[in-house]
């Protein structure tokens, strides 16, 4: 990155020191003062533009009044996780505009708000000033609604500068707008007064282009938690009990508005769900529960706080073998920690949560796509399985847009697992709700209402016999505790298998999951380019792990797992995988490095790849 | 001499559960065979009808009637959530919950409230003895004031009123009576599980084991008085049920096990159960006095329930098919589109 | 000019805290500066009280009053039991909790109901907007029946009334005031402060971002219109407080940001708070009407409160020193004999 | 053990055959029915004889009506862990009787109630009928109080039979009865019923004896949670919250009972302890930590299910750094599990509770001595290092009778930790509550109340930097989670080291915890004698671990790791930590293998040796 020889001061940079489709640029804002929309609009164009993009905003932990950002990063590679360097600098925050300008590398642009003056702070930068309040005033004759439009200002001086696409522009915005004719008009109006202000007023000095592509096509934009929800409708869920969380509470929230457009009965405009905005999430997990034993399809989703408040229900669930199916969004910390960063913090506690022995199956979506595919996954295993199943999303996953695939319409039945009805009991002769018929652990089950003299049973955690009555005898309880064990180990080869998303040169493997996912694609490439590292890269998917992850880490010398966590918790969990089912080479374990990131923002691939080489030059 | 048959031609046995693994003589017996004489009454279908309870002696008790119906025994406290789910996931069943006033009063007021609040079509019945007995006698919330523990511990806390904070938190349906009056008893069953929405019974149920007042002198005490010193009550004698049968208007005083006795007043036979307002007040005149009312207090049998207010299809949704839960393709291509 | 000094000689900046985060024109905020008004002129020594919260933009507010006291942002609707811990460990200082209605009376309604029956002494905020603010605009348990989300949910759950849930649960101080009322509630808020045992105050704090009558065609709704779609609330627009004045006995309609008016009415000056059937009725006269009655409703003075209940030592528990706390050599020895 | 040569119907064995104090005895009776009195008479006098000994009630989730089992085991080798086979069987309950003699080895002896008529069941025992209700009708003229002295019948006859020394016998039954003087005559007078009766018609039959030693001079004999009260007590508690749960009810009730005996203030009759019955463990957790951040030493005890609904409340000590001291009187499975049986399966759930990144101080007692003084380490540890410790104590251990050192008398004053006062704030001149002043990531404290401009700050989760303020800085973040990181690991060296119970031939070594610890030593001996495999014993007393830890396991080449849950928690904590610090040989953590017992009773000595020696055998 030859910045050294750009002449901030000067015209535009020769064609090979302009950054095509490869930046990132952030808008510093206020929380609360409206930039979102304008934010979006431009994602939107970039994406119809064709060039591969993601938008990630980091907000506090506040509704109005404190310093927010939003990144844009395009690029032309698909590398869309977090990149620490900002190209180009929106600079509206009177409050972080010294800070965010000082963070800056040299020829980085800055676009700021006239009266703030920023200009005078650097001299290695590319500055544009734009008189924000005389445009919008020009614009808006309204005075109350000049702050509502003002932001959509810098989308047209941005549409200038970076060579975005008008005419795109004007259709994403009134897309955006599309309820609201009149407030596109005025929106629109704001972006020509912007576009037309830089075309007089703003040279073009600085490194960052945007050329149409053609990388998007048949794509979509999608936030993961529309995503999940979208797979949550589509896997027929039934029952939700819900209490509101940051980063969560847009998966319910996307899920009622999408149950209410798609659910009704055509005929009768009634409901074939219900949702419940519970008092807690101990009530939320009690909900999913008792629907679970009834026989629907029930799910809640929360963050980490709400996951210590449901233990002892989840582990109520593994032993009464209740399905259910539980979104964990992760978040930083506890509940005052930072609700509004993210984290992959809470993936040991998922595994084996609540009290006594216990293993869940945790499902762990590492784009917005399986933020859908998973959900749907998720039902069919908590029913086949009749267990709890998590389903780990994050911050960065689940409030950020990503571009994916459409999504592909479920093929097949709904996997309702081992329900007898009153025909099945029939069929069968004995029926006993915890024995294990077909060697695979899992038992079969009936459903409250079952009208059969042999269906009903009485539900308790683990102090029954496999006829599902009361017992203290050891014998039945190890026998139970031994097919729970049993079915866990048949869940192995029925979660999603991990991806193997690189074949490396065989000496050093990288296993990452979750958001990590695209920072380590782009962190692949940088060993690749910049280090002549060829790593290979395996992305789990679920807990339990099974063959294929003990195959990859026997298969390359040092094998890095990347998470989002400062514990090392995924690292630990394969090491206990290794070396609870031996087998192969003795050294496994100690084959296993650990790469971890624990700020609160998504990892990106710099820091990646810096520690994995700072390992590399290790013993 | 066969059994008496029920409109639908079952008898009571068909109603009945497992063995009891309660104390003698414990008030939760006797409500267990008021629910089975009540739902035999009513005719219900046993498959219809599902049992849920928290924990502690009085959750314990639905494996002791209906065995014909499915129950769950889930975990201290929190059941009104799971008779939540469950009915959400089907309308179709009654549902009988079953807590004490540990589980209800103590740990579990927050769902108890909301629960009300909720106006879920749920029988739910404290089984309240003012102690928490499966783990040995501690007090709850609904211990009177200024009782005192074997240990010497007196409770300095004013009793929670489970029927006025019912009301106040809106259930359609508020009763208090007590185990041993059969008569009322089952007739308070019988209206509960007829009514559409929370019916919520508070039922004095003695504890003959640990709900005793030391300064008694009479038949329990006396036979403590010869208890070794153990940490644990050790040795739990045989007593008969209780029972009392009083009318409408009338005051009885039943003698407890411990010696100890308990004054019912029963409602009047025109009392206007219907007047919230005058139901509260009713309450709070009674509140920590030497009698205890009886009767349905409250009573809103119009207000919508909860899972009306829902607006659900008939069916249970649990079992709904396929295709009336998963929309159909050209759904998932109109979003993609709009996602485009 | 200097600030003017209370009777221990500190100024209205040695109550303030750092600057506010909420947004402009919350009512919370009237409320931080009315705690600040009470505890400057009761002159209370900032050391000597703590403030503690749950989780809720209501539950940041103690950062931005009184810094020079200690403050405990603990857990989301468990904040009682922090706070009787605190004064069981220093019955010496004097705690204020500040909670929020979805704090209180959602997830937070159990521990509620348990510190009003301990009588704590804690002044016990509610600042009460009838939605979940902080994630954006759910409604919480006291949001009105009827009333509508933006995505069209409608709450067909009556709220709960908390004075009354507080009255039924056994508080021995109980108001209701609003946050924009100056006078009144520097007034309630003074009184609290000087009251020994639990003085549970619901202010109605309007939050101007989420509280909003779509109906209403006025100001915010009309900035409203021109807004985005986004998923979340996008634009906050900056909002003045509003401010009440009006007399005893009196009505008055306070017009909010969203143009919805809400009728408050002021108890009369001879109202007797010491009733407790009477502060009952009077609320149960009120519930679910249009107006907001507000004043002291509810006041036992003399009922003796939980820490005094525990018959402690004077001193700060926390700070006994060893050979107070720790039994001599002897009392083992005695002890060791005993098991020999 | 030649059984097979016995003539059970002839006279007493030859002393060769004989079992002198080194037998089992088990009452069979029915909850409720008032055989506890006898159980700990009989316990009593056999411990006042000299003999080693132990008491194990074996009870159901019931008050009355199910069936009990008491065993005594007396040893003269101290072998005090369960023994599986019963010599001796004492049945009087009907329901189980026909069960319980068919599970005994050849040879044991049957008391029983004469109308049950047990004597035709088997052959191979031998039988002792005794009329419980003509025995009783004779001493006791009130029918009323029959059936509470009916089973002092008993302990007369077993004096008889094993040789119990009577003068001891009255002297812990007058003992027993202490206060009640008249109750105590009545229970006598069954006892010599039983003797008289015996005496005459009971020929000694069996080989179960008794004879005095002298193993129990100066020893006092204790529940493990008395103990642990009493380390609470000691400990200078000043705040408990509690919620009753077995098997922890125990704990704070004696705990009660002492405070109100020796914490009141002589002077003024007034309490130095606040102690709350709370609505629920999450008010207990709240109270707890409320008061620890007050300064108090605070405490509650509970069991998992408890633990469960801690979670929230206990992540929140973690970060936001309160002491407070955590009683896991550890049970089996959920609510609706088996609460009345003993289990070690909370272990890795306590050492990383709660959402996000967590680590915990545990202590593991293995003894009812080490409830009291780890109970008191715990206070100090929670305090100077400012965070929950959890004592993870369980029902065999707590609520079982266990002979034990006098207690030891805590030297030292409390250990408080890094408070400041104002004099403190004066002199060290800048407070920051979250600045590593020291090196060992354990910061500084101020108490609310502190008179001190300095001293007041604002106490949340993680989201603040090092002077309390509120912070959503990636560095401030990190720097945080890294000192919490090196706090923890300061722990290492400062809880109590495990302890080296038995040093071995070098080739096996064993490592157990907590209520496992008299079964192993009595496994150790048996391998040692039987199979002449003389294995190492290391007994870990705490989490985090440290380097004897690795050293124990470096130095075998086989290391057995016991514990009774079924997923092998302790066994992973400890692969954890192996493969977390790598160094010296790298095949440690394979060197590990699991010895599990997870039936709900206490572990035996048989089970473990069998366990081991049967891996012994695979290569
Ligand atoms: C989370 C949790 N805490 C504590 C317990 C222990 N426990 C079992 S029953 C019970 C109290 C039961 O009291 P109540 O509901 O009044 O029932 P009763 O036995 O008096 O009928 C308690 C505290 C538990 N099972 N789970
Ligand atoms: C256990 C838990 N669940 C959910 C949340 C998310 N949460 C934060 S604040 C809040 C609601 C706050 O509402 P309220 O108490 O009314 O305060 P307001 O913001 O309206 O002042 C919720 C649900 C949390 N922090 N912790
Ligand atoms: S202990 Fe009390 S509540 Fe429990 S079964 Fe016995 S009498 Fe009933
Ligand atoms: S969102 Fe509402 S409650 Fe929160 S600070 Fe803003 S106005 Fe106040
Ligand atoms: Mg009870
Ligand atoms: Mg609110």
């Amino acid at each position: 990155m030859a910045t050294a020889d750009l002449d901030v001061r000067r015209g535009a940079p020769a064609p090979k020191d302009r950054l095509v489709n490869d930046f990132s640029l952030q808008v510093a804002t206020v929380n609360g003062s409206g930039s979102q929309s304008s934010n979006l609009v431009l994602l939107r164009t970039i994406f119809q533009m064709g060039i591969p993009v993601s938008g990630k905003n980091l907000f506090p932990s506040n509704i109005a009044g404190l310093p927010t950002w939003y990144t844009i990063r395009a690029n032309k590679n698909h590398y869309v996780g977090r990149k620490k360097e900002v190209d180009f600098l929106v600079a509206l925050n009177a409050e972080t505009a010294r800070d965010d300008v000082a963070a800056l590398e040299p020829g980085a642009a800055v676009l700021y708000d006239e009266p703030l003056r920023l200009d005078a702070l650097r001299s290695d930068l590319v500055f544009y000033a734009v008189p924000f309040d005389r445009l919008v005033a020009a614009v808006c004759p309204e005075a109350k609604l000049r702050k509502l439009v003002r932001n959509m200002i810098y989308d047209g001086v941005l549409a200038h500068l970076l060579h975005l696409d008008l005419a795109q522009l004007e259709n994403a915005l009134r897309r955006h707008f599309r309820k609201k004719p009149k407030a596109a008009d005025l929106n629109w109006a704001a972006v020509q007064a912007g576009y037309e202000y830089a075309s007089q007023h703003l040279p073009k000095r600085d490194r960052c282009w945007l050329e149409p592509m053609q990388e998007n096509a048949g794509k979509i934009i999608i936030e993961g938690n529309a995503a999940a929800a979208l797979g949550c409708l589509f896997a027929g869920v039934t029952v939700v009990g819900w209490y509101p969380i940051t980063p969560s509470s847009s998966l319910c929230e996307y899920l009622i508005s999408y149950l209410r457009a798609y659910r009704l009965d055509p005929a009768t405009g009634q409901a074939t769900y219900a949702v419940v905005q519970a008092e807690d999430e101990l009530a939320s997990a009690g909900i999913v529960l008792g629907a679970g034993w009834m026989g629907a399809r029930s799910m809640t989703s929360t963050s980490g706080p709400g996951i210590s408040l449901m233990s002892e229900f989840i582990g109520l669930g593994y032993y009464a073998e209740i399905p259910g199916v539980f979104f964990d969004v992760q978040r930083v910390g506890p509940s005052t920690g930072m609700p509004t960063r993210t984290a992959q913090g809470d993936v040991a506690f998922a595994a084996t949560l609540g009290h006594g022995d216990a293993r869940h199956i945790v499902l762990l979506p590492g784009t917005a796509g399986e933020c859908y595919t998973l959900a749907l996954a998720a039902f069919d295993l908590a029913e086949e399985f009749q267990t709890p199943v998590f389903v780990l999303s994050d911050l960065d996953l689940a409030m950020n847009h990503w571009i994916a695939d459409p999504l592909p319409y479920p093929n097949g039945p709904l996997r309702r697992g081992k329900v007898l009805d009153a025909a099945g009991l029939e069929r069968i002769g004995e029926f006993a709700r915890y024995r294990d018929v077909d060697g695979d652990g899992i038992p079969y089950r009936t459903l409250p209402g079952t009208d059969h003299p042999a269906a009903p049973y009485f539900t308790r955690g683990s102090g029954h016999n496999d006829r599902a009555l009361y017992s203290e005898k050891p014998q039945e309880y190890v026998a139970n505790m031994d097919r729970l064990g049993r079915k866990f180990d048949t869940a192995r080869a029925r979660v999603p298998a991990p991806v193997l998303e690189r074949d490396g040169a065989g000496e050093v493997g990288v296993i990452a999951f979750g958001s990590s996912h695209f920072a380590t694609l782009e962190s692949l490439d940088q060993l690749a380019r910049q280090s002549g590292l060829h790593a290979a890269y395996l992305r789990l998917r679920a807990f339990p792990f099974n063959q294929q992850l003990r195959d990859f880490v026997a298969r390359h010398r040092r094998v890095y797992v990347v998470e989002q966590n400062r514990d090392a918790q995924m690292l630990d969990l394969i090491r206990l995988e290794l070396a609870a089912n031996p087998g192969g080479p003795a050294d496994l374990v100690s084959r296993l490095r650990s790469v971890r990131h624990y700020d609160g923002l998504p990892v990106d691939a710099r820091s990646l790849s810096d520690e994995i080489l700072r390992q590399e030059a290790q013993p | 001499m066969p059994d008496r048959l029920n409109h639908i031609g079952l008898a009571p046995a068909d109603y009945r559960g497992s063995k009891t693994t309660l104390c003698a003589g414990c008030g939760h017996n006797a409500i267990s065979e008021r629910i089975i004489d009540a739902c035999f009454e009513l005719g219900l279908q046993p498959h219809r009808v599902v049992k849920l309870s928290g924990i502690g002696c009085s959750s314990k008790s639905p494996a002791y009637f209906l065995s014909r119906s499915f129950g769950f025994n889930s975990v201290h406290g929190r059941m009104p959530s799971v008779a939540t789910g469950a009915l959400l996931a089907n309308r179709t069943l009654r549902a009988i919950g079953v807590s004490g006033d540990g589980d209800t009063a103590s740990i579990g007021i927050g769902q108890f409230i909301h629960l009300m609040r909720r106006n879920l079509p749920l029988v739910y019945i404290v089984e309240d003895n003012g102690v928490y007995g499966l783990t040995k006698g501690q007090f709850s919330a609904t211990a009177d004031e200024g009782q005192k523990l074997k240990s010497g511990v007196v409770n300095q806390l004013p009793a929670l009123d489970l029927c006025a904070m019912a009301i106040e938190s809106g259930a359609t349906f508020v009763a208090r009576s007590f185990s041993g009056d059969k008569r009322q008893l089952t007739q308070v069953l019988k209206a509960a599980l007829s009514h559409q929405g929370v019916a919520m019974l508070d039922i004095i149920s003695p504890c003959v084991t640990f709900n005793d007042q030391p300064e008694s002198t009479k038949s329990y005490q006396y036979v403590k008085q010869h208890e070794s010193p153990v940490h644990d009550v050790d040795f739990i004698p045989y007593f008969n049920d209780i029972t009392v049968d009083y009318e409408p208007g009338a005051v009885t005083d039943v003698r407890l096990h411990d010696g100890s006795h308990l004054r019912l007043r029963k409602l009047d036979r025109d009392y206007d159960p219907t007047d919230r307002r005058s139901a509260l007040g009713l309450l709070s005149n009674a509140h920590g006095g030497e009698e205890v009312l009886t009767g349905v207090f409250y009573l809103a049998p119009e207000k919508p329930d909860f899972l009306a207010g829902l607006n659900l299809v008939p069916e249970p949704l649990a079992t709904l098919p396929d295709d009336r839960v998963r929309p159909p393709q050209s759904v998932l291509e109109r979003i993609n589109a709009s996602l485009a």
